[in-house]
């Protein structure tokens, strides 16, 4: 320290010193997962602040509605379930999800909002050997043998949609996104999909454009490039706040009048209320719609109106469908559902049932093989909602 | 002489707390042992936002883009080279100097906010290209499954969050003690001298600008030192690592630690850090609010750490029967708006 | 005889205020040279030329036979040209044997060269004395913001002399001193070393004509008279010149 | 314009540039707070977004498409902003006469805490703002569709900047504004007590962020992180305007406009370097920003 250090300050970095070692030593050791009550601990880490809260807390609520009816069990066993805040990605994630891992011991690690996020918590999960069974963000990982998502994988929405849009645009197609890697998997999915039945792209270098993220407020530059490429339709994935400023400004920009085609999350949740009449008669593409006709999903839809207001998203059902699954998987581990265990039992599950319609994990991926519909916003009662107006693809490996 | 008994009263607490340092990973639980080399880390990074803000007089917002640097340069260039942790920092803290040196065209002739603007758009810059160059960098999601290390050629490598928080530990003191003791030497007066009164440092004959250049760079080698050490207690690293909320965090840490101390830069940004992770962790979704809460109540509970930083970056009043006090010249604030 | 600092056709303006126009100057080694004049006769400019932190629109600075025009004032009080200021410049949280080691270190050299601290320990050795002659040796470990402002103008003295320059400018050393403090000063500045040359700009005429050889007087920002300070002192056209200037 | 049409190179980029003035004076509205802020009153304040934010949700909640709701907007959002300025300015006054980086520490947890209130209040999801019928919609501008609401925004922006401009030119507070600029003990020794020039200032900057919020909500609307947004670009633009000058910030809150838009849609793959780049090359070649050449209030 400097020489003429006034004395005041030596003090207080001595206080500061002692308040360091009386944070870190006080955080003690909770014991294992598994108490002797027979409860079980199941970490959500999601984001409940920051940009991305909207979506943390569609996966918090997901998964504690189907924890209120089924009597707070899962497997038969009472869930101590531990929530944690990811906050805008891995720099808050990493700390939170050691958290779960290393001091509270859970059995299974659910929700993640971000697939940076999901990136930063990997080194975690294979040194303390618990499983993930993800909600919303996957990366691309090297071993998935510990990683499930009830989700989706990033390249299956355009992958979905890319034959549908080649049948009924007349002409080419001018695609963009955000750019970051959910956008690139994204994009990537639509445009190598839509090359390969020999679709063709408007974007005058055949190339996606990209926009800064999460720096980009303003699309007004961007639709005077796509009015200039003469493209017949749009394809775009954004979400959130981005996807609020792109509909509107869509909407009240010289391409109004041609077609946007979607990943679903442009017009999913929260957003389209923000978006209003500037989001009609958009056509998205996504892996649930709440108006399908099923008898889960009608049960599902009724408990989740009525807890909250408006109807669950596709992220609050992945979120509800991890729970699914680790209640079955947690059944079927046995008296002593160690997380290897419960790993092991994720694999074997076979079909699920599920609002969405019946799916099952992708023996290669660990993702959902499952099918994906076609949606238009379009009135509904009173208010805008997303209408199921066709089957897609079924995609998955 | 009550100097005297503050100075070992200082040191036996300062031995205290290393010794508790010391046996903290047999004594917590794996998740704080975890949470402390990272933090340790950024505490890392926290002595050089100090050495700028405190020592230099460039407040700077942007120490994370030779930390990024160093990080990068371990994850990517080091771990081919060799698994040997003192290799790895080598290649990072030279990763972290060169950065610095890049910008030192930028940010040296530059006062004041204008540092703090200047260094937060190079920080912002490196993280958008560490987001865009994915076939080095893994992009926005970053880079996954590192290698460990081995703190030295014949050790067994870092497999337990005991041996990475204790590898981190004894990196963080010797770099410390290498500052330190660089401090006690004539650079240490000179940049002091230089935060005082710049203008007549130059009146004495030295150069200024050399000087400033060279604290620059050598900050930018310790936070690039600081990046191989997240390296190796994250085994992870992404652009959202080095974003501007680390850098605000880290300037806010030191300024509570008090400016221009060393050991207050690396306990008050230890303890920014760590409030943070932990808050995330136990209060999900009231982690902005209450560590908001926190440093409004920082600025009003401890005066002392506060007038601190106001006392190193002001000259102290003078007795008052002196007919004109000495003008004020604080390089940390906004010289440019007296002008 | 060469000069030791000459300065040819000196000009700066400020907008349209000719602050100084065409000043020459000559200083010998050793010399001890009053610049006077009224208030804004471009004194203070003058000596801001010399040390390099004004830049002249016209003319040059000459020291020790080269041209040191280009230079700042940095590079200058390496060579030589060292400056108290008009309000005492020190480090405030510096103690004042360190602001005097500051001083001296741009011109020590040390006689162990790679051994690590020996720049310093020089400096230091140096510093002693100097706050000895000075009369601060009490008050070494105190930092210099905590001096009084006679204890400061003794402190900056001795830094200059640190400095080992060949050139002292003065810039109203004497303002702000109280009757008792100012006969000190002009002690301490009697005491000089013979091989420092003195450039001092002082309103107080007892302590121009006490401690200089030469005097030159200044009116709007040219050269008016020089001499010697009875030739000076004598003169009618100064008289006339201060008369004017006060009024 | 008419003439721009016709010419088939500049056509794709008329509307980019004209979008960019909307952009520009947006921030030039929500900067120009800041810069009272940073000029008079000394303060390095950070919960400047968090003004602007409290601008747009009033709005998000109040606008129901008609025209009374938007002056009741405009007239709420002012005053709830201008009420958290002169909080902000209580609470900042025992560490007023500090320095900027305990400003910054303060006013930093300020802006993270009621942001976070801010966001419980209203809900995690962006609300929808509902602007009056009739400017909800496009309107054709040499040639092109242009959002309607933007061009009406840009004249009543326009009127603000002019507005602000004439007050600190011509009236009293203006040229005590300009005083405190030049030399603030000089304003303190006339007997104006630092802490009310202290609240006065903060609350005609929050008033300004409100009604820049009010107004901007449409094209910055409210969310999670508008608060940041607003004030990242607000301190650039502040501080490449030459930290104190209201004509330099316009300048520069038109030129970062102009980058966002025009800038993107010449160089789209360089868009996200644009902004930081710009700013680093600007600020290191002047170290004073734009304002110095420009000779400004």
């Amino acid at each position: 320290m400097s020489l003429t250090t006034p004395r005041r300050s030596r003090a207080l970095t001595a206080t500061l010193l002692a308040l360091v070692l009386s944070v870190s030593t006080a955080c003690g050791d909770d014991g294992p997962g598994t108490s002797a009550s027979g409860s079980i601990k199941i970490g959500l880490l999601a984001s409940l602040s920051g940009t991305y809260q909207a979506v943390g807390k569609e996966i918090r609520d997901g998964f504690e509605l189907y924890l209120a009816t089924h009597d707070g069990k899962l497997g038969g066993r009472k869930v101590d379930l531990v929530v944690a805040d990811e906050g805008n990605g891995a720099a808050t994630a990493v700390p939170a999800a050691t958290k779960l891992l290393k001091q509270d011991r859970v059995v299974a690690l659910t929700g993640i909002v971000g697939g940076g996020s999901v990136a930063g918590v990997y080194p975690l999960l294979n040194e303390t050997k618990v499983p993930l069974v993800g909600s919303n963000g996957r990366p691309e990982l090297k071993d998935v043998s510990r990683i499930w998502h009830t989700s989706y994988l990033s390249e299956e929405p355009g992958a979905a949609i890319a034959q549908h849009v080649r049948d009924n645009v007349k002409g080419s197609v001018y695609a963009i996104g955000p750019d970051y890697q959910g956008g690139w998997d994204e994009l990537r999915g639509f445009t190598d999909a839509f090359a390969k039945v020999g679709g063709k792209l408007a974007n005058p270098d055949g190339k996606t454009t990209f926009t800064p993220f999460p720096a980009t407020t303003n699309f007004t530059p961007y639709f005077a490039r796509i009015k200039a490429s003469g493209a017949a339709a749009v394809y775009t994935f954004y979400a959130g706040s981005a996807a609020v400023d792109f509909v509107k400004q869509y909407a009240q920009s010289e391409i109004k009048d041609v077609p946007l085609y979607a990943a679903g999350f442009l017009t999913e949740g929260g957003v389209l209320n923000a978006q209003g009449e500037a989001a009609r008669d958009i056509y998205s593409v996504l892996n649930y719609s709440p108006d399908l006709d099923n008898a889960e999903n009608r049960a599902f839809v009724a408990a989740w109106k009525a807890k909250h207001d408006g109807s669950p998203t596709t992220y609050a059902l992945a979120s509800y469908d991890a729970a699914a699954v680790l209640d079955r998987a947690i059944g079927a581990a046995g008296s002593d559902p160690t997380p290897e265990a419960i790993n092991a039992a994720i694999g074997q599950l076979g079909q699920i049932a599920s609002p969405r319609g019946t799916w099952q994990f992708s023996t290669t991926t660990h993702s959902p093989v499952q099918k994906w519909y076609l949606r238009q916003v379009r009135q509904d009662g009173r208010a805008l909602s997303n209408t199921v107006v066709g089957d897609l693809a079924t995609v998955g490996r | 002489m009550r100097d005297e008994v503050i100075r070992r009263g200082r040191g036996a607490v300062g031995a205290l707390v290393l010794a508790g340092l010391v046996v903290a990973p047999w004594v917590v639980d794996d998740y704080t042992a975890a949470i402390l080399a990272r933090t340790l880390a950024l505490a890392l990074v926290g002595v050089s936002v100090a050495l700028l803000t405190g020592v230099a007089g460039m407040p700077t917002l942007g120490q994370t883009a030779p930390y990024a640097a160093g990080a990068y340069a371990c994850a990517v260039l080091g771990s081919q080279i060799s698994d040997v942790g003192v290799v790895q920092l080598a290649v990072a803290a030279v990763a972290g100097a060169v950065l610095a040196a890049l910008t030192v065209p930028l940010v040296v002739p530059a006062r004041g906010v204008i540092v703090l603007m200047i260094t937060l758009a190079i920080g912002e810059l490196v993280v958008t290209v560490l987001g865009r160059w994915r076939s080095v960098t893994g992009g926005t999601d970053g880079l996954a499954g590192i290698a460990p290390v081995r703190p030295f050629w014949g050790l067994p490598v870092l497999a337990t969050d005991q041996a990475r928080y204790l590898y981190t530990l004894i990196v963080v003191a010797t770099l410390v003690g290498a500052v330190l003791l660089l401090l006690r030497t004539r650079a240490g007066l000179l940049l002091r001298a230089g935060r005082d009164d710049e203008t007549r440092l130059r009146a004495s004959g030295h150069r200024v600008p050399l000087q400033l250049s060279g604290a620059h760079v050598a900050a930018g080698a310790i936070a690039g030192a600081a990046g191989s050490l997240l390296v190796v207690a994250q085994q992870y690293i992404s652009p959202a690592d080095f974003g501007f909320d680390t850098s605000a965090l880290l300037l806010l840490g030191v300024v509570i630690g008090g400016t221009a101390s060393v050991g207050g830069a690396l306990v008050g940004a230890a303890l920014v850090i760590a409030v943070r992770d932990w808050l995330f962790g136990v209060l999900p979704g009231h982690a902005p609010l209450v560590l908001g809460a926190l440093f409004v109540a920082t600025v009003y509970l401890l005066p002392t750490g506060v007038n601190r930083a106001r006392g190193r970056l002001r000259p102290p009043s003078a007795p008052a029967s002196q007919p004109d006090p000495p003008p004020a010249r604080d390089h940390a604030t906004v010289p440019e708006l007296r002008a | 005889m060469t000069c030791l600092l000459s300065t040819q056709d000196v000009s700066v303006r400020y907008g349209s205020l000719a602050a100084l126009a065409g000043v020459d100057l000559c200083i010998h080694d050793g010399q001890r040279h009053a610049l006077i004049g009224p208030n804004g006769a471009g004194k203070t400019t003058l000596l801001n030329v010399i040390g390099g932190s004004t830049r002249p629109q016209r003319g040059t600075v000459r020291f020790d036979g080269r041209d040191v025009s280009r230079l700042g004032p940095a590079a200058r009080a390496r060579r030589g040209i060292n400056r108290i200021h008009q309000r005492p410049a020190v480090f405030p949280t510096l103690t004042a044997t360190e602001n005097v080691v500051v001083a001296a270190l741009p011109r020590v050299i040390p006689r162990r060269r790679w051994w690590p601290g020996g720049r310093r320990r020089t400096a230091q050795h140096r510093a002693g004395p100097l706050l000895d002659q000075m009369g601060l040796a009490d008050v070494a470990a105190v930092p210099a913001g905590h001096l009084a402002h006679g204890q400061r103008r003794q402190l900056e003295i001795a830094m200059a002399l640190a400095g080992r320059p060949r050139l002292l400018l003065l810039d109203e050393p004497a303002a702000g001193l109280s009757a008792t403090e100012v006969g000190r000063l002009a002690e301490l500045l009697r005491a000089l070393p013979r091989a420092v040359a003195v450039l001092l700009v002082e309103h107080r005429l007892d302590l121009v004509y006490a401690l200089s050889d030469t005097v030159t007087v200044l009116r709007d920002g040219q050269t008016l008279a020089a001499g010697t300070p009875d030739e000076i002192r004598t003169s009618p056209l100064v008289r006339q010149a201060y008369a004017d200037g006060v009024a | 314009m008419v003439v721009a049409a016709g010419t088939n190179r500049i056509d794709p980029y008329l509307i980019p540039a004209l979008d960019g003035v909307a952009y520009g004076l947006l921030v030039f509205v929500a900067a120009s707070g800041l810069v009272f802020c940073f000029g008079v009153a000394n303060i390095l304040n950070l919960a400047h977004g968090l003004l602007y934010a409290i601008g747009g949700y009033t709005a998000a909640a109040l606008l129901d498409g008609g025209w009374p709701s938007l002056a009741l907007a405009l007239a709420v959002g002012v005053l709830a902003a201008a009420a958290a300025g002169v909080l902000l300015a209580g609470l900042l006054t025992p560490v007023a006469a500090g320095n900027h980086l305990t400003q910054a520490l303060l006013t930093f947890g300020v802006a993270l805490a009621g942001g976070s209130l801010l966001v419980a209040g209203f809900g995690p999801d962006d609300p929808q703002v509902q602007v009056p019928a009739a400017l909800d919609g496009s309107v054709v501008v040499a040639g092109h569709r242009y959002a309607a609401y933007r061009l009406v925004f840009i004249v009543v922006a326009a009127v603000i900047a002019a507005a602000l401009y004439l007050m600190v030119r011509r009236t009293r507070a203006g040229m005590l504004v300009r005083a405190a600029v030049d030399d603030a003990e000089m304003v303190a020794c006339l007997g104006v007590s630092p802490a009310r020039i202290r609240a006065g200032v903060l609350a005609a900057a929050g008033a300004l962020a409100g009604a820049a919020g009010v107004l901007g909500a449409p094209i910055i609307g409210p969310g999670t992180d508008t608060a940041d947004t607003v004030l990242l670009l607000s301190l650039v633009v502040v501080v490449l305007g030459g930290l104190g000058s209201m004509a330099g910030t316009l300048l520069a809150a038109l030129a970062i406009g102009e980058i966002q838009t025009l800038g993107v849609a010449l160089l789209p793959s360089a868009a996200p370097f644009l902004l930081f780049a710009a700013m680093a090359v600007v600020l290191a070649v002047r170290a004073r920003g734009l304002a110095t050449r420009w000779g400004a209030t």
